[in-house]
């Protein structure tokens, strides 16, 4: 029986039920004990009912957080690590990816490091530079890492423990504006495999491939056109590594035109390597070139008027799908 | 309370003030916020006055100072505007940043205010660095930065202090303990009561003052200063203190024992111990001590219209000072 | 008059003359200090001219190392950074996205950070995964950075001035190949300004644009190539931010077919953004889809038959050009 | 040399084998080196042969052990197959790492070496979380980390053993103290002489021992040891040692005095006062000890001929093990 619930609330019951599932498996980060419960609330009520051992609180130190995880989980454990915003993954970066990443590769696959690491990142609450960045584009730079984003309740609980359940390590992206959203989450045990990409919205003249919290925006800009006659279909890849590219060049095969959008700034962002992908599979498929909508190069300014305006808006998509399609 | 150097009454007002002004400007803010007025996180250093007014009274203009999001004391204490730092913190054009740091990245060139900052323990090395460059330049300069017992357990703090002692910079590094690092308590964070005993890792001085008596904290920071001018090398300073307040506002900081922010607030109240002290002393009387609260309060809410009819940046903002 | 010196000789050369030109820059990293003068022996012999004070050692300590520069960089002083290995940027990586890059933007432009990073990167000495890798695309995501890549000993001595100059901080990405190689460098001062894209060689048919040692590879190919009477333009971009979009784009005006060749693992490398922005801008140029040649998705492994096979060859650039002919 | 508990002769001269093994695995993947028939970076660890040996003798092929990119040494103490090392640094398929970690990387899952690391200090948080894992899976198993003085200024270094306080871990952080960090002298890059006095930042016990002296290195080890099996929390030992050559295979290490390695060499040399010791008191004969030369050194060739005639990995190679 499907309920509604928050997108934190199936985060969290992702983690309790892997807890209670495998033992081998811990969460550790900055503040996640109780009575505190993790600074977006996710781990609240973990500690109380799995002790301060399987729930435990760390040091400011992402560096061994990180560390701690990676050395647990060559030995047998399966943590889960917290860094609070992604924007501290700088502190960790090594571990991340000099470590974690490689681990299995330099050791010509003798070990495993089958951790999560959670994060939240993105823009929505004036949290200004060091606290509103997406870096999605980042770890998916780094051979060895896999890259989660879901969306919605229900791919956030099946992807956590897809994540969870993985051989790999998985850099597990939330988003801040999310955790308040609401869906429907079945009751009984269910796992959105990493590399599944979801149509969110079935449509014929436009593919819009969006990431995260630009889902949403895709959805509401598709409702909007759809009152002009223009079907717009909205692909979430879910993760980007891996990659489900056969759903988004099915989909272009169909529509001919394709938007990336996401969150992130625009330079070297995701979106460039899926414009890339379809240059090197679909090409000619193509009745325009890829259009790409994401975060003007800038760092993210604290005024809300000027954070609006340097992350992607539903009118943009809007009127990018509108350009496309002339 | 006890002050064994000679200070004029003008400046033990001018101290009362600025922890008067710190303590209001926080007071305000933090109720602006909670009204939805004021966007992004707030985080609140009422308690800790003391600390930010003593350490900043015995340093000059012209010396760097760097913080973190706990901020708005020091740059208060700093000589900061709270004209601009409220409109900052609303996100307005007339703002330090113009709108574009907030309440955590607050900085201001002329006062030498590096910058408050988002990444815990982030300023550490900056200030450092601000301190070789005073070193190289060959001024007299000195480069304080202020940061927290949790900020003690990061990897930015030991690597500074450890190129801090081989370089023998000027440079104070004081950390104000809070006895918190967000929701978790010192003894869960570090296995030390003394965040001071980390400086015989680098053999450098330290010094522990108590972070709610000004007095404490002023006279071993003119100590502590009359030695880094000599070029003696860092020194670790530990302040000893509590924040009122949750985390950041909002936090209703269920985490502490009921009656531990009750104790601080009604036996180490910074502000009224430094108060108490100035009538024993007969350096001041109540009325004075009044007028100046009053002065204040006015002060912040003047600045808070400050900032309401400031205007929003301009959108071209958002695309400046990325590049020169 | 040019006289012919190596790649790490004018490197060295630009630093000493910007050393006496200026006296607010100083050196500072990891053994950089004579008589060791540098793990590449760049800035061997400069502390004996110049003293400890501005050629100065640090301890190991990445963090300390680059927010030490930008301290000092923020309050007059222009310092250079080295970073012995970019991997090791990994350990630094906070101060260099989170500070470093943007600084002058939470400032509101009150501070500038006038500082280089000097590091190197790159494969060829079987230096495997923690030593080896290329992470210009990294960087190129984070706005408030720029990024040098020079390939000849002209350009690293010419643009390391323009970097040293620069108002902004640079990210200056040599590579450890190159050290050795040789090349002609005016005796005169003289700056190859960041953003200026250079022609190394004409050609008709296809447009290779290739970064650091790739236009090594993109020129012998080329001239292989020719033999077969196809026509090579190879265009260098030299710094990938600020980029010289236009000349990169005449070039594929004129070809209508382009290549771009890095070191870097090829997924969200710097080759997708050129695929993204070609998109945005010649679409309708383009007579076959944009051919990316870079190094497989993988860390660089150590023995030399695997890092061999993992990185961009001459022949397969040889091959990728007929390819896009066809 | 002193030693004041029971040790069987067999065991002496297994310790003294492994430091020959160790000796000559060094001198002459040197050598090979130096003829350009291994590729990559080598560091050698000669004369740091009894910090390695005393070490690893006193944990199990249980206990976890990660080392840095000097840490042949530690893996031939360890247990490690010459073999499998001597063919992972020609880069062929039969090494430990199947010819994609080098020098650098060599591990051993069933050996419980966590690997060696390119990263300075970036072992030190692994080896935490093993020592964490084995603290939660119930067992007895200890973890040792092994970095140098130079590490012990990286924040990782820091950040690892104060969570391994908080957290009691059983882990070993074994600093071997060689007074440089490549070219750096100890002095250079940190203002303390031992490195033992960090402990005091995360209050944990710390240990001295001559790095030359295996006798001193085991029995402290042994001690150590069983302390951390109690359950007492981590604890820093500093070996104090030299490293005979340059920092790597190649490097004249012209930054030293000259007269300093030879003193070193003459006076310190862990195996000679090793042999010198097992001599004076009749516990080996001066043939014994030669047939252990002999027969290591034979060990060592074979292990050259191995990795000479193993096949260099498959082109597919390269494309595995980047994920499951
Ligand atoms: C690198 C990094 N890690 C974590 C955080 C989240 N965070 C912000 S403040 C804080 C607690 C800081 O504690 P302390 O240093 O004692 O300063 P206090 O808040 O007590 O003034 C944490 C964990 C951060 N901003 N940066
Ligand atoms: C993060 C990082 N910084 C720098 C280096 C380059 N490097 C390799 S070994 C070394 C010196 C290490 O000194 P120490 O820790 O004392 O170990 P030792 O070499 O003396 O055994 C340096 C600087 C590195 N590999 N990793
Ligand atoms: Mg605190
Ligand atoms: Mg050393």
């Amino acid at each position: 029986m499907p309920r509604s619930m928050t997108y934190r609330d199936a985060l969290r019951e992702a983690l309790r039920e892997e807890l209670i599932r495998d033992e081998r498996i811990f969460l550790l980060g900055e503040d996640i004990e109780d009575p505190f419960g993790g600074t977006y609330k996710v781990t609240q009520g973990l500690t109380e009912e799995f002790g301060h051992d399987r729930v435990r609180n760390t040091p400011i130190s992402e560096i061994a957080i990180t560390g701690v995880a990676l050395g647990a989980a060559m030995t047998g454990m399966r943590p889960v690590a917290e860094l609070m915003y992604v924007d501290f993954a700088g502190c960790a970066m090594d571990q991340i990816m000099n470590q974690i990443a490689k681990m299995r590769y330099m050791s010509g696959g003798q070990v495993e490091a089958p951790l999560v690491i959670r994060t939240q990142q993105g823009t929505g609450r004036s949290s200004a530079a060091q606290h509103a960045q997406s870096l999605e584009a980042m770890f998916a730079h780094i051979p060895g890492l896999k890259v989660a984003m879901p969306v919605t309740p229900y791919d956030a609980k099946g992807m956590l423990k897809a994540a969870i359940r993985d051989p790999d390590p998985v850099i597990f992206l939330e988003h801040k504006l999310l955790y308040n959203t609401t869906g429907e989450v079945p009751e009984e045990d269910y796992v959105v495999p990493l590399g599944v990409a979801d149509v969110k919205r079935v449509g014929t003249d436009v593919t819009i491939v969006a990431t995260s919290r630009m889902v949403l925006h895709a959805l509401d800009a598709a409702e909007i056109l759809a009152k002009d006659g223009i079907s717009v279909e909205v692909v979430d890849p879910r993760s980007i590594v891996p990659l489900d590219q056969e759903t988004i060049f099915d989909s272009l095969r169909k529509t001919h035109r394709l938007m990336v959008v996401h969150e992130a700034v625009e330079r070297n962002g995701w979106g460039a390597e899926l414009c890339a992908l379809v240059m090197d599979h679909c090409f000619d498929e193509l009745d325009a070139p890829v259009k790409r909508i994401a975060s003007k190069n800038t760092p993210v300014p604290f005024a809300p008027v000027l954070e609006n305006f340097v992350v992607p808006s539903v009118e943009e998509i809007v009127a990018g799908v509108k350009d496309l399609l002339v | 309370m006890e002050c064994k150097i000679k200070i004029e009454k003008g400046k033990h007002l001018e101290l009362l003030t600025l922890m008067n002004r710190i303590r209001l400007f926080e007071q305000i803010a933090e109720e602006l916020f909670l009204h939805g007025e004021v966007p992004g996180f707030l985080h609140s250093s009422i308690g800790q006055e003391a600390s930010a007014v003593g350490v900043c009274a015995a340093i000059g203009i012209d010396d760097y100072m760097a913080t973190t999001h706990r901020g708005h004391g020091h740059v208060v204490a700093k000589g900061g505007d709270v004209n601009r730092m409220m409109a900052e913190l609303y996100g307005k054009v007339t703002g330090y940043c113009r709108g574009k740091g907030g309440s955590m990245h607050i900085s201001c060139r002329e006062l030498g205010i590096l910058g408050a900052n988002g990444i815990v323990a982030g300023g550490i090395p900056i200030t450092t660095g601000a301190a070789l460059s005073a070193k190289m330049r060959g001024t007299d300069q000195v480069a304080v930065s202020f940061f927290g017992d949790g900020a003690s357990d990061e990897g930015a703090f030991h690597e500074s202090l450890n190129i801090a002692s081989i370089y023998k910079l000027p440079v104070l590094f004081v950390c104000e303990n809070n006895h918190y690092a967000e929701s978790n308590p010192q003894a869960k964070h570090q296995n030390i009561k003394d965040v001071a005993v980390r400086a015989k890792a680098y053999n450098i001085d330290s010094v522990i003052a108590d972070g709610t008596d000004i007095m404490d904290v002023y006279q071993k920071t003119l100590t502590a200063v009359e030695q880094l001018r000599k070029g003696n090398g860092p020194i670790l300073m530990e302040n000893k203190c509590y924040r009122w307040s949750g985390h950041y506002v909002g936090d209703p900081a269920v985490y502490r024992p009921k009656d531990e922010p009750l104790e601080w607030k009604t036996n180490r109240d910074p502000i009224k111990l430094y108060a108490g002290f100035l009538m024993e002393n007969k350096i001041a009387d109540s009325k004075e001590l009044e007028a100046i609260t009053e002065q204040e309060t006015k002060r912040i809410w003047d600045a808070v219209e400050f900032a309401r009819n400031s205007d929003d940046p301009d959108l071209t903002v958002a695309m400046e000072d990325v590049y020169a």
